[in-house]
């Protein structure tokens, strides 16, 4: 059973409810490091793709996805705006036109959201920021993928993954980023971007277990 | 939360409708995308200079939209950079057809949020550049990092390449004119308290009575140490000492001294930093020129100062003498 | 106590020093007694516009020194108003042979300290004339107390009363003009927070996270009433009720609009509620044809605002508008 | 045994010792119904009383009492420079040229002073100002004089009233000085200026009754 448009608005609906939820642990992070906006900035994106998508009904996962990406670069502003925004547009390309995507599409489009969060933002991994999150959660796709579960089980590996991920980068000193002008005082706490997206992954994949 | 504000999800807007009330004669406030635009724009045939960044900083960026400074101002939410839709939109409504220079203030969200936004502009043939100004030499710069912020030195740029703009100077000028203004400025801040971004509620950070962040930036973020309060002289050497080894600054130089309130600080002692700042540049033999002294580039309420030095020659004094017409910078 | 200080003492003489450092094409000042002199004093033939008052409420007085306002401004100790010598300096420097004008804010301490200036100018044989400003409806005005205030209003008199005097109105007249400006002037003013005073070391009063201070003066003494705190909306109707049923301001009336900072509050917030403030003007049919927003009447770092109105004619219109090139006010 | 030109610089000094001890206190009073400066204002003047009375050794308690005066008014700014600069003035005027002052003659002083200061400040005994410590003052100077008694029990008796006129303004309203902004909430609060005229009236006592 393949992954829908139907299956993105639900897993964009979940990580809207996350993100609402978690909205001021991401505020509270970003002002331990950074400028105390992250959870406000993806709470008001994600409500707003919420509300597009309740208008404009995308009939296929790459018109999901895309609208997700325009609303959010609209919307969010920040560095996260730009880089999650690429990360749903690059996601959108590699998808195609598919109607339904299968364990490994979904794996490749995670991939591709990541190489674009990668060429807008140069950061690497160790660099303390949401790639710390995103390229584990990469990998634990692919390989998942590759042994043959289904696309709720990718995704349940990938957020595995971030969440580790994202907890890793508790001790780094951040090179990118408005955690970086911090120096080694930026140490000693979770990145609000690699939070996220851990959150945003766990939402995604509990949307496709709950369809599983 | 203490804030004369109603919700603040809605701060930035109702705040452009008091811009926009109190300014009817130097600009216009479009919303949806939010943009302060010059009364007068476009100007047939000259450079659109546009800026833009998060707000809270006022009067930076909106303060200085009208003539001679900036064509657009795009504020984005409170310390947030604004989107490139709206960046897109400031750019359409102020290009006259020679072109439009973006000064973006270097952090990664605007740095994305403009570069996208060039993009954009690009596919309907305005021809855009951007130039990042990163002036603050709290931060160790490194090609590894995001490299310095852009702090009070934006104002120069803006304040010189809005005259050259003015004067119709071709948008090569004004971009090699601000990569040079970019060049010979050098800023370091340092904070007593925090701000309070409304959408958060409290505090962007904690300090001890009897402590100071030195090399603060503008946006609540930590600065680059905390240490012991100090007296102003001791505090405006702990500024000027690493603005003036950066460059480097030499005696014989002759400087723009921009003392700048955070927000919060009186004027009292502004102006008594300003003072022992002005002493400490005589004895190294460096001749301030012109000075700027006020909360032009602001952290909300942060009590603290920055100071920033502009190496000046005629062609910036000269520029930096124009006439302006703007909210904040009247001459 | 956080400040950017070195000795408490000192505070108003070095930051005297940054003053003219930072402004010499404008202004001079004299030490012994410290007085802020316009750079081109005495202007013969022209009635010198003189104020001043205790410091920490920059840029008034000394930041609208310069022509087309005041002729020098008197700076006391932190909230103490100067002393008559330093007062009658300040005549000795400027008066040009038509006599000079006196703007006192009305407090005892200002109206004892004027008076006793001008009564040694004039054994001197200046033709001196004071005008006391009483513009804060916060305070009951009554024969038998201090009476009323002087706030926001000072500026729109030195600024008005200035502009007549750079036209060469003679001291009958700027005097008269200064009363109709008093007449016609009124203001209200909030705080969120309390400052500190350099020589006490500690907030100047006490409020709870959900308190306010309405009715505060800017000197730090405690307002009228302290009440819960409320939105902007809110805040910004509780001024503009009692300032609007004092005079009474009336529909049809034209207005100038000051919406001033008490020095902390951010300017983002100040425009969101001078917004307010437009928006409750025009539900009453009140025009308001010029508008002034910042922080020019301050208490130090205290946050807060206060609004004044100022019901205009063409007469004081075309005062206003009059140009005007001081330190804080330039155009 | 009268009272010279070097008692009442002697009196000057005990009065600025006073107040430089109590700065701090007139300071706090101030704040609570004030702006925080009264004890500054006053310690400022009377250092510079002392300082301007060291150079130059008036000769005749007048000469004295006017460098007082105008010293105070040219250093202490605020209301009470003003208006304790008027009530040594009035005061050296009282006293003529003579080189001693008898009980009486004290009396009379302070009784020109008080008046100088209801002149100047129009304020009458009750609105919470120095007046308050002032006037029972004089009353009880004159009525002591009126005993035969000398001017250092004068002085004492003048202390005390000052004392309790002082004490009394606490549940006073005040109608005069800055204090009156606050209407009803100036209450239970003792002025700053009756403080300080107290304050000075006592160590003025005390400095006569150790030459006594
Ligand atoms: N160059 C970058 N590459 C990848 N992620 C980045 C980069 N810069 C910042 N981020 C991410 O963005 C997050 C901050 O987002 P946000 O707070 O919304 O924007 P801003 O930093 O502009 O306030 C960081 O926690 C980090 O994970
Ligand atoms: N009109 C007046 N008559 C008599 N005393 C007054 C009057 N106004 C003020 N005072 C006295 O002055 C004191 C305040 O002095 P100070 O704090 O030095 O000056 P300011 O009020 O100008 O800050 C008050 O406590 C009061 O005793
Ligand atoms: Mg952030
Ligand atoms: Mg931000
Ligand atoms: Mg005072
Ligand atoms: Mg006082």
């Amino acid at each position: 059973m393949g992954c829908t448009a139907q299956d993105i608005i639900a897993a964009l609906k979940a990580g809207a409810a996350v993100v609402a939820e978690h909205r001021d642990e991401l505020i509270q992070l970003d002002r331990e490091i950074g400028d105390a906006d992250h959870g406000e900035n993806m709470d008001r994106g994600f409500r707003a793709v919420i509300a597009k998508i309740e208008t404009s009904e995308p009939e296929t996962p790459a018109a999901a996805l895309k609208l997700a990406a325009t609303v959010l670069i609209s919307t969010v502003g920040g560095a996260s705006g730009p880089l999650y925004g690429t990360a749903f547009l690059r996601a959108a390309s590699a998808v195609g036109d598919e109607a339904e995507l299968d364990a490994s599409a979904v794996a490749k489009a995670l991939q591709a959201g990541m190489e674009g969060v990668v060429a807008r933002g140069r950061a690497e991994v160790g660099d303390k920021t949401m790639i710390d999150a995103l390229s584990p959660a990469v990998d634990a796709a692919k390989n998942t993928a590759e042994s043959g579960a289904d696309s709720a089980k990718v995704l349940a590996a990938a957020a595995e993954a971030a969440h580790q991920g994202a907890q890793a980068t508790e001790p780094l000193v951040a090179r990118k980023g408005r955690a970086s002008y911090l120096g080694e005082r930026s140490a000693g706490h979770i990145d609000p971007g690699a939070r996220s997206t851990a959150l945003l992954l766990t939402a995604f994949a509990e949307a496709a277990g709950a369809r599983a | 939360m203490k804030k004369i504000i109603n919700e603040p999800a809605d701060v930035v807007a109702e705040a452009l409708r008091g811009v926009a009330a109190a300014h009817p004669e130097l600009l216009r406030v479009q919303t949806d995308p939010a943009v302060i635009v010059r009364a007068d724009a476009p100007v047939t045939g000259k450079v659109a200079v546009v800026s833009g960044g998060g707000s809270g900083h006022e009067p930076l960026h909106g303060g200085f939209v009208g003539s001679g400074m900036l064509a657009a101002a795009v504020p984005g939410a409170v310390f947030t950079s604004p989107t490139p839709d709206a960046v897109q939109a400031a750019i359409t409504a102020t290009h006259g057809g020679a072109g439009a220079l973006l000064v973006v203030k270097n952090y990664t969200g605007d740095v994305l949020n403009f570069e996208t936004a060039a993009e954009l502009a690009a596919m309907e043939d305005v021809d855009v550049r951007s130039v990042i100004v990163d002036d603050d030499v709290a931060v160790k710069d490194s090609t590894h990092t995001a490299g310095r912020r852009g702090v009070g030195g934006t104002l120069m740029v803006e304040k010189i390449v809005g005259a050259a703009a003015e004067r119709g100077a071709s948008l090569d000028e004004c971009e090699a004119l601000a990569r040079k203004v970019v060049s010979q400025v050098r800023s370091m801040g340092m904070a007593l308290t925090a701000p309070t971004v409304p959408h958060a509620g409290q505090p962007s950070f904690e300090l001890a009575p009897d402590e100071m962040e030195i090399g603060i930036g503008i946006h609540g973020e930590p600065g680059r140490a905390r240490v012991p309060m100090g007296t102003a002289d001791e505090i405006v050497a702990q500024l000027l000492d690493p603005i003036l080894e950066d460059l480097p600054f030499a005696e014989g130089d002759d400087v723009l001294l921009f003392t700048n309130s955070m927000g919060g600080t009186p004027q009292l002692e502004l102006y008594l930093a300003h003072g022992v700042a002005e002493r400490l540049l005589a004895e190294r033999g460096i001749t301030v020129r012109r000075r700027l002294v006020g909360p032009y580039v602001t952290s909300l309420e942060m009590q603290g100062m920055s100071l920033t030095l502009l190496k000046l020659d005629d062609e910036l004094t000269e520029l930096w003498d124009a006439p302006v017409h703007t909210a904040a910078l009247h001459w």
